[in-house]
């Protein structure tokens, strides 16, 4: 199975019903890989949360507390179904395959090795971009039609903090797109002899950040705020759509820890180990880091998300942008630690400049 | 054009993770902006002034241990204290020693709890609160060493306390002496100084100075505001004039100066702990009472700095040997005077912090 | 020390109209005229050597043949205190001018006694039950409640 | 006060859980680990002991909820002594006499009291209730008054007892006894009644009774209530030599008698040590009393100055006021708490006019051109000692003059022995066994000589055990009990619940009155109030307990209940978190908790039930330290 994914797209396709067995087998590995990756990395973040908070975290059940999602699951599953009375109903039931579906097609665009991909879209980049908003629709659909204030309220900051968060997010991308000259994730990967992280620090610092507001993590997981919404958007959840919604959320992150590795960090490429390893690993580095954020950092309030959206991020990756255009006409041959210098500095004085008007608080409204 | 909008009502608790017990507070939200609060109460009331009408003196002590249930020492010591006062019961010099032990011991656990639910409230996944439970855990311990109970002690009586310290408590004391200020240190490196704990906790909720005298708030509140104003100073009970300590005041009135009197009365209360250890006599530990007492008809009010304000009985006794009124000055309860006016025109998110900065005790607001 | 005001000293500086509403001075506190408690309470708040700006506690107490309500103020400046005492004889409709337009601190504090004894504060901005639901029958703290537990 | 700067922000918050992942997680520990790491005085068991309950109640009133249930039937079977009989060193059975006097019978109740004593007058009137101070009512509110029970007893009595008891035959030896004082007459009592021997009693006062007679006003015990009792004893042929003093024992030995007790008293008032206190107008407390006592005219100042916080000193205080002292003040070096008369005396004291100098002492008597004064050091409290008693320093330049026209010393007394007497001494007093033998054979001695100033019961319980080994000496059985009375019977329902009030008054007679005359100050009680009084006596000791029951579903294992124990009967377990709250488990029998979940008995503050408990559990020492 391992050998036939490893193989280049050429010989598959040579294979009788080649077009098919691929889809087949792309589609389950992709598929199956993500939901048992989910539940390792929900293992993964629980270990390691205890560990920054110096507990052991879930220990009981199974060798080192493996299989404690496994339990969750089960427990999850066999819970009492209940819709709001007051919900409306066709939306409450789409909401969670909405949030869900488009999470898994993302990870169609991205090579695990050299063509090793389910669809190397021409346009790769465009598809994850415009695929990943789609779940903010389900998210807005669960908040909305639960009937419940405190989603509600989760639902309209969900709205606002996605959209802001998609421009920074792009915008870094496109620092990429520029660098490598494609638009698929596969020629960016190859692109990176040396990884973006180097030649795009400022890229990878917005890159990051929105994408951390993207899946709605610490410091910007205002839609599922405990100590203010109580849970959020999926406040009315239970049993299997909740797990969906759950899902949705690990995925995401998975997902978005995938295409930092495959933006930033070269990829599938890596020196001894075999492609995927390599690509897992990164994963699981970036997930890591994910982890540790939510482990330290309080939450920001929602207007201050917006400022950072739109008054930080979105200046900076502007600027970044402009940088590296202007980079890569004057001055192509630029060796590549002089180009990573450039972009760092910029980082830096951006920082400082923006710490100037940095005023802690916030101001009453007049009411 | 215009939007049409409408005021959102908005019931925060009783059952909500960040009321600290069964608060309720009904918010009039427009949009993020809090415009009108109104807190409702007694979800916990339990009639205790009353029940001490028809219990004896010595009978009342353990509901005193009930009213702030992380601060039963203190509530303990304000009681036998009045009594005291009344009956002119004559206390060991031992006693006084051990008790000024453990109402500092107790007002590190309170604020333990308080910095760390603050936190919470803010949104850090539960690190900072784990670090200091930690060390509340170890104070619990030395709690259970002298009396065998870990939450509800029950442990000061009149004319003394129920046990004398056991010979390993001294050591073990001395020990958490030894490592608490690196622990502290520890908690101001990790969040004290964060950018985002600025922006979140500076300038939010201020309370002024002739707001905080005017509304009758007390203990960290009131001296977060600038009122230099502590029981164990100004008007120093049991053997507090003995001790060298500092009164830590802050400037602006605003969360952020709340949690950091808190932080640096942590340093004071082991300053304080320090010295009565190295002061503590030998003898005996308790004047014996009749367990049914009569004190003389009369009445006294007798107030202690409770870890959340002034804390004070007032016991009027008709000669029998039951309590004909017992009055709790509950500081819980009358800091809550004026979180309306500090919460108005701010957002839901800082609507939490604030009342996590004042940081009540629900089994005293109700009483 | 907080240093316990001398009940002589406060009738001495009261006004002639005002110093003519206190009743008595005992041990425990100045008792006064429950319609002058306002006007007394605002004088003491800002008069030079008095500045009793901070209002400790409201203690009320059903002495069966009255309801005395109990009011210990604080100087912050000045460190020192005073007890105010108003009784109300009349116990079937007992009414006392509420601090709470002085004080913030009073709001709370009074709905409490309100909501204990049955004792209305007139003048206070919100005066409802606050710790028992509204329809509780009778007051707990009043002697004649129920029979203890 | 600026708040201490860090700086760093998020990357040294960073950084800080950084470093945490590779440290050792803490954990919470579980239940079975925790049993032996830390040591827990107050668990989620009670322990009860069915062998050491006395049932009486105070468990069941200190429990704040109502949880504590008990249930009791008829009498106990195991014998229990109850505090008051057994911290009375004549081990007088109060609590049987109480018992009798709650069912109206007086005469039976003296007759308990004969058991043990031949003074129940005295002791009635007079008697320093060592047992109220022991009363477990004490310790819940105020004690029984037994002394003033004891005095309704004797007031009211029908001499039920003579009937029951009969002198033992005449045994041919003679015993003498020197001093007829409370000890020794209660040797000549016994030693006649029981023994059959022949007793002569010497004294060199005219009348017997020694310093009851001679020390006690006659307000507090008036001389026609003591000869009541010392005519039951002259009853018994004892012969009485008045006013003969002797000078040795051993010439008493050599004169045929074949035992001596000497019991010759403390009679000689201690001297203050100040400058000064050789003044003729400074005298001692049992001189000043004895003449005054004995019926003689005595003339006191106008100003008197009392030094001593003892019941002598009230005694010469309230003597002094009764002579016609207009200002009598008592100077004592430590506060009110410490003075060691009965509180009742120095009550009475300050209720007749005398005045309390507390915290003083006397440094200087003079003589300034005729007028005494008295030059007094103010004292203060200092830090406690070892035994925790606030040690008296005085304080510098403190100095104040006192103009008096009499001092009257009451800070002790001391006996004088002859030399002749030739005994061994200790601390100034005579040296005595066990069995009251003196160093020389065949002479006993008991009562203040032999113990230094003391108590009449004292006295009598010293007497009592010499009269066993004397009687043991001339070869009688030493046995000196005797059975007067019936036994106290343990109606049904009777201990149901502790009734409450308190201590009904001492009635007294006109304050005026009391100020001029030397008549008996305290008038005695009345039936309803004695029984009402009888009724608040906790019986401790008497009922078997048939259940005890702890609702462990309210129990919050507050301790109050334990605490309030004085018998130990019940502890606290230190298990943790029993996950059944059925009763069977909750309540455990003593012997029933396994051994390591006892706490050790020093964590208590109860520090004697070291003593108290069963041996086995003494082993948790060694099992928790290692």
């Amino acid at each position: 199975m391992v050998e036939l994914l490893l193989l280049p797209a050429s010989i598959r396709s040579e294979l009788p019903f080649g077009y098919w067995l691929h889809l087949l087998i792309f589609g389950l590995g992709i598929i199956t890989l993500l939901l048992t990756s989910v539940i390792i990395f929900i293992w993964l973040e629980r270990r390691l949360v205890g560990r920054f908070q110096l507990r052991h975290g879930p220990n009981r059940a199974g060798p080192f507390g493996l299989l404690q999602s496994v339990a969750d699951v089960i427990k999850i599953l066999t819970k009492e179904d209940i819709i709001p009375s007051r919900a409306d109903k066709l939306v409450f039931w789409m909401a969670p395959v909405i949030a869900f579906t488009p999470v898994v097609l993302m990870l169609g665009v991205v090579p695990v090795a050299d063509g090793a991909l389910l669809a190397d879209l021409n346009i790769g980049i465009l598809f994850v971009v415009a695929i990943s908003s789609v779940t903010s629709l389900g998210v807005f659909m669960a908040g909305w039609s639960s009937y419940n204030k405190y989603s509600l309220l989760s639902a309209m900051r969900t709205v606002a903090q996605l959209v802001s968060y998609e421009m920074p997010l792009i915008l870094s991308m496109v620092g990429v797109v520029i660098l490598t000259g494609s638009l698929s994730l596969n020629e960016m990967v190859k692109a990176q002899s040396i990884p973006f992280i180097l030649l795009q620090p400022a890229g990878f610092f917005i890159f990051f950040t929105a994408s951390l507001a993207e899946i709605n993590r610490t410091p910007f997981d205002l839609l599922e705020a405990d100590s203010e919404l109580v849970a959020g958007y999926n406040i009315e959840y239970s049993g299997m759509k909740f797990a969906t919604f759950y899902l949705t959320e690990y995925c995401e992150a998975i997902v978005l820890s995938t295409l930092t590795a495959t933006l930033f960090l070269g990829g599938w490429q890596g020196p001894w180990l075999p492609p995927m390893i390599w690509l897992l690993l990164k994963i699981g580095l970036v997930f890591c880091v994910i982890v540790w954020i939510r482990a330290t950092l309080p939450r920001l309030r929602i207007d201050q998300v917006m400022n950072f959206a739109w008054k930080f991020l979105l200046p900076l990756a502007i600027l970044n942008l402009l940088l590296t255009s202007l980079s890569v006409i004057f001055w192509p041959t630029a060796p590549a630690w002089a180009s990573g210098l450039i972009n760092l500095s910029m980082l830096a004085v951006f920082i400082l400049v923006y710490s100037k008007f940095f005023k802690p608080g916030g101001k009453t409204v007049a009411v | 054009m215009a939007v049409k909008t409408e005021p959102l009502f908005l019931n925060l608790g009783p059952v909500h993770p960040s009321t600290h017990g069964v608060f309720r507070m009904r918010a009039l939200v427009d949009g993020e902006v809090i415009t009108d609060i109104e807190p409702v109460f007694g979800y916990l009331h339990r009639g205790i002034e009353k029940l001490a009408e028809s219990k004896s003196y010595r009978q009342f002590l353990p509901l005193t241990d009930r009213l702030d249930y992380v601060s039963s020492m203190n509530n303990n010591m304000a009681y036998v204290m009045a009594v005291e006062k009344l009956a002119g019961i004559e206390v060991p010099q031992r006693a006084e020693y051990i008790r000024v032990i453990m109402a500092e011991l107790q007002r590190i656990i309170a604020h333990l709890l308080a910095i760390g639910s603050f936190f919470n409230d803010m949104g850090t996944f539960f690190t900072p609160f784990f670090y200091m439970f930690i060390q509340k855990e170890k104070i619990t311990d030395l709690f259970e060493m002298v009396c065998g109970q870990r939450l509800l002690y029950n442990y000061m009586r009149f004319g003394g306390v129920s046990h004398d310290l056991p010979p390993e408590f001294i050591p073990a004391l001395t020990r958490f002496l030894d490592e608490m200020p690196a622990e502290i240190k520890k908690y101001e490196r990790l969040l004290a100084e964060n950018e985002i704990v600025l922006a979140r906790s500076k300038n939010v909720g201020v309370l002024t100075r002739e707001m905080a005298v005017n509304a009758s708030a007390a203990g960290p509140v009131l001296r977060a505001s600038g009122v230099d104003w502590d029981i164990r100073k100004v008007d120093p009970y049991s053997i507090y004039d003995r001790f060298d300590f500092d009164v830590p005041t802050g400037a602006n009135g605003d969360c952020y100066d709340r949690y950091r009197v808190r932080v640096e009365e942590l340093t004071q209360s082991l300053n304080i702990i320090r010295q009565a250890v190295n002061g503590l006599p030998k003898g005996k530990v308790l004047n014996p009472v009749p367990l049914r007492f009569r004190p003389p008809a009369g009445e006294v009010y007798s107030h202690i700095e409770g870890n959340k304000g002034e804390l004070g009985f007032h016991v009027i006794s008709d000669g029998s040997d039951k309590p004909y009124r017992i009055h709790v000055r509950a500081p819980s309860f009358i800091n809550l005077t004026a979180l309306k006016n500090m919460l108005i025109g701010w957002k839901l998110a800082d609507a939490i912090i604030i009342f996590g900065s004042i940081d009540i005790c629900l089994g005293e607001v109700d009483r | 020390m907080t240093v316990q005001l001398e009940y002589n000293r406060i009738v001495e500086a009261l006004p002639q109209n005002l110093a003519s509403s206190v009743i008595a001075i005992e041990d425990h506190g100045l008792i006064i005229q429950p319609e002058r408690l306002t006007d007394i309470a605002a004088f003491l708040k800002v008069e030079p050597g008095m500045e009793l700006d901070y209002l400790c506690s409201i203690t009320g107490v059903d002495c069966i043949n009255y309801f005395e309500i109990d009011y210990l103020l604080y100087s912050i400046k000045l460190n020192h205190r005073c007890t105010l005492k108003v009784r109300l004889a009349d116990k079937s409709e007992p009414a006392v001018p509420s601090l709470a337009g002085l004080w913030l601190g009073a709001e709370l504090q009074e709905r409490e006694i309100f909501d204990l004894l049955g004792i209305n504060f007139s003048g206070h901005p919100d005066m409802k039950r606050i710790f028992l639901w509204e329809g509780f029958p009778g007051h707990p703290l009043r002697k004649d409640y129920g029979h203890g537990c | 006060m600026p708040f201490k700067r860090y700086g760093n922000g998020i990357a040294r918050g960073m950084a800080i859980t950084l470093s945490h992942v590779v440290k050792k997680p803490v954990t919470t520990q579980y239940p079975d680990e925790r049993l032996s790491t830390s040591k827990r005085i107050r668990g989620t068991e009670l322990g009860w002991s069915a062998h050491e309950c006395s049932a009486c109640l105070l468990c069941q009133d200190s429990c704040p909820h109502g949880c504590i249930e008990i249930k009791t039937s008829g009498c106990r079977s195991e014998t229990m002594p109850a505090p008051c009989s057994s911290k009375c060193p004549a081990n007088v059975d109060a609590a049987r006499y109480i018992n009798l006097l709650s069912q109206g019978k007086p005469g039976e109740a003296v007759a308990v009291i004969r058991e043990r004593i031949p003074f129940p007058v005295v002791c009635a009137y007079v008697c320093a209730h060592p047992c109220e101070a022991a009363c477990t009512r004490g310790h819940l509110d105020e004690p029984i008054a037994i002394r003033m029970l004891k005095r309704y007893a004797v007031d009211n009595d029908n001499g039920v007892w003579k009937s029951r008891t009969a002198p033992a035959p005449p045994s041919g030896k003679k015993v003498a006894v020197i001093g007829s004082g409370p000890a020794g007459l209660t040797a000549a009592y016994y030693l006649a009644k029981k023994g059959g021997h022949s007793i002569t009693v010497f004294d060199d006062l005219p009348q017997p009774g020694g310093m009851v007679r001679v020390g006690i006003p006659d307000y507090r015990l008036p001389k026609h209530l003591l000869d009541r009792d010392i005519d039951e004893i002259k009853a018994l042929g004892v012969v009485f030599k008045m006013n003969t003093s002797i000078d040795s024992a051993h010439e008493l030995l050599k004169q045929g008698f074949d035992a001596v007790f000497v019991s010759i008293g403390a009679h000689q008032s201690s001297r203050m040590k100040v400058p000064g206190d050789d003044d003729p107008r400074v005298l001692g407390g049992v001189e000043f009393l004895r003449p005054v006592n004995s019926g003689q005219k005595v003339e006191i100042g106008k100003r008197v100055v009392v030094v001593g916080g003892g019941n002598t000193a009230m005694d010469a205080a309230r003597t002094a006021v009764r002579l016609g002292a207009k200002e009598v003040s008592i100077v004592y070096r430590r506060s009110r708490t410490e003075m060691p008369a009965a509180n009742e005396e120095i009550e009475d004291a300050e209720a007749e006019g005398v005045k309390m100098m507390l915290l003083a002492n006397p440094s200087r008597i003079f003589d300034d051109n005729g007028q005494l004064k008295v030059e007094c050091l103010k004292m203060r409290l200092g830090a406690p000692d070892e035994s925790g008693r606030r040690k008296p320093e005085p304080v510098e330049g403190s100095e104040f003059i006192v103009e008096v026209d009499n001092v009257i010393a009451a800070i002790g007394q001391k006996p004088v022995i002859p030399k002749a007497f030739d005994f061994e001494l200790e601390w100034g007093n005579i040296k005595v066994g066990s069995d009251m033998a003196t160093s020389v054979p065949g002479i006993f001695s008991a009562g203040d000589c032999a113990t230094g100033p003391a108590t009449i019961i004292e006295g009598i319980a010293g007497a009592r055990t010499a009269a066993e080994s004397i009687d043991k000496f001339l070869g009688g059985t030493g046995d000196i009990s005797e059975k007067l009375a019936e036994d106290q019977s343990c109606p049904a329902g009777d201990n149901a619940s502790v009734t409450w009030g308190t201590r009904p008054a001492f009635p007294m007679i006109d304050i005026t009155l009391r100020r001029t005359t030397f008549e008996g100050a305290e008038k005695s009680w009345d039936r309803d109030t004695a029984g009402f009084e009888t009724s608040r006596c906790l019986k401790c000791g008497q009922f078997e307990v048939a259940h005890y029951q702890l609702d462990a579903g309210r129990c919050i294992f507050c301790g109050l209940c334990v605490e309030s124990c004085n018998f130990h009967a019940l502890f606290m377990g230190r298990g943790y978190e029993r996950t059944g709250y059925l009763l069977e488990e909750t309540v455990l029998q003593k012997e029933d908790l396994a051994v390591d979940r006892l706490v050790t008995p020093s964590a208590y503050y109860h520090t004697e039930l070291e003593e108290g408990l069963p041996a086995q559990t003494l082993l948790v020492e060694g099992k928790l330290k290692a």
